[in-house]
């Protein structure tokens, strides 16, 4: 990449310093209706994190119940209904309402348009209706909690989802419509916006990292959403008319349903774990104060993860009786997607490599993304073989390796997200230390959660279990006390933010030093972003950042660029 | 010519329809534009499941869809592809008199689209009461009376019977055993050793007519409720029209509508011959 | 087709691209004859040309309508590439998917039927009916 | 891994330990170099910057791209191999057909016996034909390495040669209700000559036990999942004491549960649903035959009989 000295002018950093103090978008409106029906993508992005780390508590609620429940082999708190119901809400909680949405309604919907220094995203309504989607669907949710649940699975498998007495099938089905045409609008807006919205300046090579992984996400988004849709309805007329494509007992397919549900529920996971690793290159660089290594390479795969995700979905399937021709293909598809991952991986640790690294608590999760990541993504290698997979299918070293993947890698940097952008989007510091001794928590707690799981699933315990072989009881403790030392990570997490609202230090409108155009406007942000839209330069040049420790950020110096630390 | 607004503005002071975060009228409307491609994409996916099911069973059972298509009229079919065709046509002038600011016209074409949109569904609530009444429905409903005959007596009399045998069919013919050794098939546990005779169903018949009309009904209803949308986005047109919010200077909504009653027809371009003219 | 001359957006149209009544009309006339031939060739029995070849043939025709509709009444020739990026990946994804989930359903038929075979009313509910 | 017990199973297990090794050493290197990087190039005072100035290199990139890709390939292959060899099963193996429904297995042996349990002779190829009554269930048996989804309408297949005679143990691996961990069934894998025996015994229990006898053998094998035999209520009323007594229906009616009820019971579940229950329970046409039925009807009539005169030894076992 050819290196841009940055050309930000000074007075534009002083006139976003004395924005601070004055009007920004969290007061330049009052009352709830200025919330609830806002179409500022900030205030919309905090109404999306505010509400998914409610559903987040809430299928973490449903978690420590499962957990709880595993303590012991046969009934230890509830039956096995209840079970089943716990796992299924668990499942299509923490998937639909949480994961999926995390990252980019929340904060890629607060961060997309300042980083690319325009005023909102292309079409703020149609934003603001994604979010009034998001919690419908969140609704029909506790709808179908109350008109007696769905025990199905997230997967909702025919024909089991098309038969079981549970009366909140139908419900949960329209919840996961609804959501997704929530996520389709959301892709919709992010891809318009950056492909129109630009800024003279902003060439493609100049986006941040972060704006590319958004980019991939919103092409799965737009892709394979919609055939979600289309499954979902076809299933709530199976099962309210019996249509019949479907359904065995009609003269349907059961194994077509399950193409159906993986065609879009596998693009699905990179849905969910673009943007983390997205956040991953923008903190890894910021906290090691080095141009990312490889940027063309990280935003090409990207896309590539992007694209070849839809060629794999199979790989679900491997034992439901697909034909041996197309489980070979998508074995072999499955592999190419790691190439990518890989890719990514190697070049943040090179970014690393001679930087000056910061240990803040957004870079420790960072580092664990990695660690999790790296063993979550391992392990989905022995999942595509075949002859393993045979034997691991639908065990719990399948539900460790997803996870590894979407709680220890999505979630975690999500989390990293939060504590990063936490300054721009409240204006406050939080504590550091807590912040520390939180991650110490959580890590802990989620390798000892999770891990035993791997063992206990090579050796044959079987996933959605209510009863278990004795064999695995010392194993299921260990994790449900991991689960337990998780738990106190995560309240500690909420205690000190929320703490941080109100008493913490004020934040400056650079305190990491990164170089993306967020950091250029005052912490919290002005109404409209940007009077005019700011030059942009390289978004990982640091060269003209200089400390300021009265204000404990960073601030564009004057030294002048010395010759030597030109970038090749 | 009878528009609110003057039809020119000029290019210095501010569009009336520009939004804030947008520099330009050309910028608002370009990314209005590929926006409602992007949205026009994910409903092509959307009905793209359908049409793999549909490609699934057509695949496998031919001899259901060469059986049971017969039910369907191919006449009102066709005629109901040239409403939609038509009313295609007169949507795209309606932009095109958009465009040139030509109030009475656009009115006038847009009038058209929904007379058009109406006729179609009315067509197609013949062709559903037909179906209901001989009981030839999807799945569970599927009950078909005995006099059921083929709404087009004429293509059954070109085959010369009624209605037509149906083939025995050779589903799976497909050859895969240069990559794989072929299992053999079929329920050979039950078999004395040594016994390899498939069994077969003792008359050949066409089973499972019922998948055919549970397609049909999956592909046309979803496509039904997408005329039914563009209608009321029509009629919403229309009353702005007739409010005098469009001219050459703002005509967005109209070009928008007008998009997406294009792919409902173009859906139904393909939905046509795949279910009615199987031959 | 004619060549039509669509008109660039100026100062006075800021906007979007004007196609033509005239071109509009072609394109309707294109459209309604392709789709008599298509209804045309069911009534004779030379241009049978098998369960195959007729539903491609029904295909590449219905495509060919589908084209003249994007391009002339949805101003896809004339407007940005990218527009028919989406449009064409849209289907190339179509494609995608039902390609392999047929190539799949075809290969596992056998499973089915010899299942069926047994006991061919056991999951054909319309042979359970009186 | 658990032991193995197939000629499968080394197979894939050396497919897992291949990745695993593979895994390992990647996961080892980025964790060491992750601590290195941080240890080494640790910020002191903030504001600081690091010596490194390189924003890419085009061969590393290259070289880290195709080494993966390399070793994914062989993955890929390996993996290929075993499951090409699970999906053919060799010639002459001996049949058994699977049925897997709500929540039970039962093996239909070539001699047409219908058993809960899973006989096998040591050291032969076993090939399995899965179908299933309700919804997906999947066979698993971690020891052999094997699973197998058993879809509704239509067959799926696998097989196995087990190498070590003993007791193992099947699961349902794919998520099918209220009992899916329940439904379990055991593997024994018999010495040499001991399989023929087993099997010509358990296809005419009649042969050395009277008919109430063999009733509740089928009874705890096919109904105690669900019925119990000591009074109290389960998925499905208890057996005790109904026999000839009055049972009220769903719909308010009252029936004798004779004979011919429970005969119908069994065979026709839906017909007549006792209230208070789900109509849940399935049928049993075509798995037990009429002397089946009838020794589970004498069985039945027993347990009503010791519910009235009080004797010491319950008919509950295992
Ligand atoms: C965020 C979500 C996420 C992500 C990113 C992934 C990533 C991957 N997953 Fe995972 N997966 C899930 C979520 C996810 N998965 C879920 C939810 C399920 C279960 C659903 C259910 O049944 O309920 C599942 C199930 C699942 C299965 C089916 C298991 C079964 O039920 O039988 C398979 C099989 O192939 C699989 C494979 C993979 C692979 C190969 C990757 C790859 O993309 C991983 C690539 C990453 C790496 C390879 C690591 C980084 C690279 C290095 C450290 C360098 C060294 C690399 C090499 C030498 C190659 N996954
Ligand atoms: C993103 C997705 C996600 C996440 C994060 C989690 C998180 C957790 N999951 Fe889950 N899980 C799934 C997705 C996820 N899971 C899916 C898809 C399934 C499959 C379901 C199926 O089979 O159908 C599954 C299944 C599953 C099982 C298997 C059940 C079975 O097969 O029988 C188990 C068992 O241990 C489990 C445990 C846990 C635990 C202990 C956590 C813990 O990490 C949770 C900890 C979180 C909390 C306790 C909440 C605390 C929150 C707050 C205090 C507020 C937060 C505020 C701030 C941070 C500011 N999960
Ligand atoms: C899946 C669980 C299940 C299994 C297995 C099962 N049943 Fe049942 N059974 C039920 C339920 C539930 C009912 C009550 C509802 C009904 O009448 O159908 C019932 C009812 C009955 C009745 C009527 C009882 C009465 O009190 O009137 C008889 C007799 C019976 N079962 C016999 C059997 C026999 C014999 C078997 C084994 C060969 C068996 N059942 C296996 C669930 C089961
Ligand atoms: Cu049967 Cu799970
Ligand atoms: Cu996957």
């Amino acid at each position: 990449m050819k290196a841009v000295v940055s050309t930000f002018p000074r007075s534009h950093v002083a006139a976003a310093e004395a924005g601070a103090a004055g009007d920004n978008y969290l007061t330049h409106a009052h009352g709830i209706r200025s919330w609830l029906f806002t179409i500022d993508h900030k205030r919309i992005g905090v109404m999306y994190l505010v509400s998914i780390l409610a559903a987040f508590l809430l299928g973490g609620i449903f978690a420590i119940l499962v957990r709880t429940e595993l303590l012991t082999p046969g009934p230890t708190i509830v039956s096995a209904d209840n079970y089943n119901r716990f796992f299924t809400l668990h499942g299509a909680i923490m998937v639909f309402l949480v994961i999926i949405p995390g990252i980019p309604a929340a904060l890629g919907n607060f961060v997309l348009p300042i980083m690319l220094g325009a005023k909102d995203l292309a079409f703020p309504r149609l934003n603001l209706f994604s979010y009034h989607l998001w919690v419908l669907g969140a609704l029909l949710a506790v709808l179908a909690i109350v008109t007696g649940s769905v025990d199905t699975g997230w997967t909702f498998y025919v024909p089991y989802a098309t038969t079981t007495g549970m009366g909140g099938v139908v419900p949960v089905l329209l919840g996961a419509f609804v959501l997704g045409f929530s996520s389709i609008f959301t892709g919709l807006n992010f891809i318009v916006t950056i492909h129109k919205l630009r800024p003279p300046g902003m060439t493609w090579f100049r986006l941040p990292l972060f704006l590319w992984a958004l980019y991939a996400t919103a092409v799965i988004q737009i892709l394979a959403t919609p055939v979600l849709g289309v499954t979902v309805l076809l299933l709530i007329v199976e099962r309210v008319l019996g249509l019949g494509i479907f359904q065995p007992g009609l003269g349907g397919d059961p194994v077509l349903y399950q193409h159906f549900f993986w065609f879009y529920s596998h693009p699905a996971v990179y849905i969910m774990i673009l943007p983390a690793m997205g956040i991953v290159s923008e903190i890894v660089s910021v906290f090691s104060r080095k141009h990312i290594f490889g940027y063309h390479f990280i935003a090409f795969s990207s896309i590539a993860i992007a694209l070849f995700g839809f060629f794999v979905w199979g790989h679900h399937m491997f034992v439901s009786g697909q034909s041996n021709l197309v489980t070979t293909i998508f074995s072999l598809l499955t592999y190419s997607v790691s190439i990518p991952s890989a890719v990514k991986v190697f070049n943040w640790l090179a970014t690393m490599h001679g930087g000056s690294i910061s240990l803040r608590t957004p870079m420790l999760y960072t580092l664990a993304f990695i660690f999790i990541f790296g063993i979550g993504g391992l392990t989905g290698l022995f999942l595509g073989a075949l002859a393993a997979n045979v034997h691991l299918h639908d065990t719990y070293f399948v539900v460790a390796h997803f996870h590894y993947v979407m709680m220890g890698g999505t979630l975690i940097a999500m989390i990293a997200g939060i504590h990063y952008w936490w300054p721009k989007m409240t204006g406050r510091m939080y504590s550091e230390r807590l912040g520390q001794l939180s991650f110490a928590a959580v890590f802990l707690g989620f390798n000892l959660t999770f891990f035993p799981q791997f063992i206990m699933g090579s050796h044959g315990m079987p996933r959605r279990y209510y009863n278990y072989p004795p064999q695995f009881e010392f194993l299921h403790q260990l994790s449900t006390v991991g689960s337990y030392l998780m738990t106190v990570g995560f309240v500690l997490i909420a205690v000190y933010l929320l703490h941080s609202l109100f008493a913490g230090r004020r934040a400056p409108a650079n305190p990491w030093g990164g170089a993306t155009l967020e950091w250029h406007c005052a912490s919290p942000p002005p109404a409209h972003n940007f009077d005019e839209p700011p030059p942009a330069g390289d978004p990982y040049d640091f060269n003209d950042l200089e400390y300021d420790a009265r204000i404990g950020g960073y601030v564009y110096g004057t030294r002048p660029v010395a010759a030597d630390s030109e970038p090749t | 010519m009878s528009t609110s607004r003057p039809a020119d503005s000029s290019a210095g002071a501010p569009a009336p329809h520009l939004q804030h975060h947008f520099t330009s009228p050309a910028q608002q409307f370009e990314s209005v534009v590929l926006g409602m491609w992007l949205f026009l994409a994910t409903e092509i996916l959307l009905f793209g499941g359908l049409f793999c099911a549909y490609a699934v069973y057509r695949a496998n059972h031919p001899e259901i869809f060469e059986y049971a298509h017969v039910y369907l009229s191919k006449s009102l079919g066709a005629v109901n592809t040239a409403i939609l065709l038509v009313s295609s046509f007169t949507m795209a002038s309606a932009v095109w008199a958009a465009q040139q600011s030509r109030a009475r016209l656009l009115r006038i074409m847009l009038a058209l689209t929904i007379a058009c949109g109406l006729g179609f569904l009315g067509i197609k609530y013949v062709e559903y009461k037909h179906k209901w009444h001989e009981g030839l429905l999807w799945g569970k409903l599927y009950r078909p009376q005995h006099e059921a005959a083929p709404f087009s007596a004429h293509h059954a009399f070109e085959h010369g019977q009624t209605p037509p045998a149906a083939p025995t069919s050779a589903p799976g013919d497909t050859d895969v055993s240069w990559v794989f050794t072929p299992g053999d098939t079929g329920p050979r546990g039950l078999l004395a050793p040594g016994d390899t005779t498939p069994l077969v169903s003792p008359e050949p018949k066409v089973h499972n007519v019922q998948l055919f009309f549970g397609v049909y009904f999956a592909l046309t209803g979803l496509h039904a409720v997408h005329v039914l949308a563009g209608l009321v986005l029509l009629g919403w047109t229309l009353w702005r029209a007739a409010l005098g919010h469009f001219s050459a200077a703002y005509f967005t909504p109209v070009a928008m509508v007008g998009l997406y009653w294009h792919v409902v027809d173009l859906i139904w371009i393909y939905l046509f011959p795949l279910l009615y003219l199987i031959h | 087709m004619s060549p039509s001359e669509p008109t660039r957006p100026t100062a006075a149209h800021p906007v979007g691209h004007h196609v033509p009544l005239r071109v509009l009309a072609a394109t309707l006339a294109a459209l309604l004859v392709l789709t008599f031939i298509t209804v045309a060739v069911t009534w004779f029995s030379w241009s049978d040309f098998g369960r195959a070849g007729n539903i491609w043939i029904a295909l590449v025709i219905a495509t060919l309508k589908a084209a003249l509709v994007a391009l002339y009444f949805m101003h896809l020739r004339y407007d940005r590439p990218f527009n028919a990026v989406v449009l064409i990946s849209a289907l190339l994804f179509v494609m995608l998917f039902c390609a392999l989930t047929l190539m799949d359903a075809r290969a596992y038929q056998p499973d089915i039927q010899a299942y069926r075979d047994v006991d061919p009313a056991h999951y054909a509910p319309d042979l359970q009916r009186p | 891994m658990p032991p193995a017990a197939s000629t499968i199973a080394p197979h894939t297990d050396a497919v897992f330990y291949f990745i695993y090794t593979v895994s390992l050493f990647f996961f080892t290197l980025i964790v060491l170099l992750m601590a290195y990087f941080v240890f080494r190039y640790r910020r002191r005072v903030e504001g600081e910057r690091g010596p490194g100035r390189t924003t890419h290199h085009t061969a590393l990139e290259l070289t880290w791209t195709a080494v993966p890709l390399v070793l994914v390939v062989l993955m890929f292959y390996s993996g290929f191999r075993g499951f090409m060899n699970l999906m053919n099963p060799p010639a002459g193996a001996l049949d058994i057909r699977v049925l897997g429904q709500k929540w039970l297995w039962s093996f239909t042996y070539p001699n047409g016996h219908v058993d809960t349990e899973l006989h096998v002779p040591v050291d032969t190829p076993v090939r399995l034909t899965l179908e299933s009554n309700d919804v997906i269930h999947s066979f698993f048996i971690p020891a052999f390495r094997i699973k197998r989804d058993a879809v509704p309408g239509r067959y799926n297949r696998i097989w196995f040669q087990a190498t070590r005679p003993g007791e193992y143990l099947a699961l349902c691996a794919e998520y099918c209700g209220t009992q899916h961990s329940d439904m379990l069934a055991r593997v024994v894998v018999h010495e040499p000559g001991l399989y023929e025996k087993w099997l010509a015994e358990a296809a005419d229990p009649f042969r050395t036990r009277s008919l109430a006898e063999v009733g509740q053998l089928l009874v705890a094998k096919r109904c105690g999942g669900c019925h119990s035999v000591d009074g109290s209520a389960n998925i499905g009323p208890t057996f005790k004491g109904i026999y000839e007594h009055s049972v009220t229906l769903a719909d308010g009616s009252t029936v004798v549960a004779d004979d011919n009820y429970i005969r119908e019971s069994i065979l026709e579940p839906r017909a007549k649903i006792v209230r208070g229950y789900e109509p849940v329970m399935p049928t049993f046409k075509g798995q037990l035959k009429d002397r089946e039925i009838t020794a589970i009807i004498e069985y039945i009539k027993a347990l009503s009989d010791e519910a009235t005169k009080p004797r010491s030894d319950e008919g509950t076992e295992q």
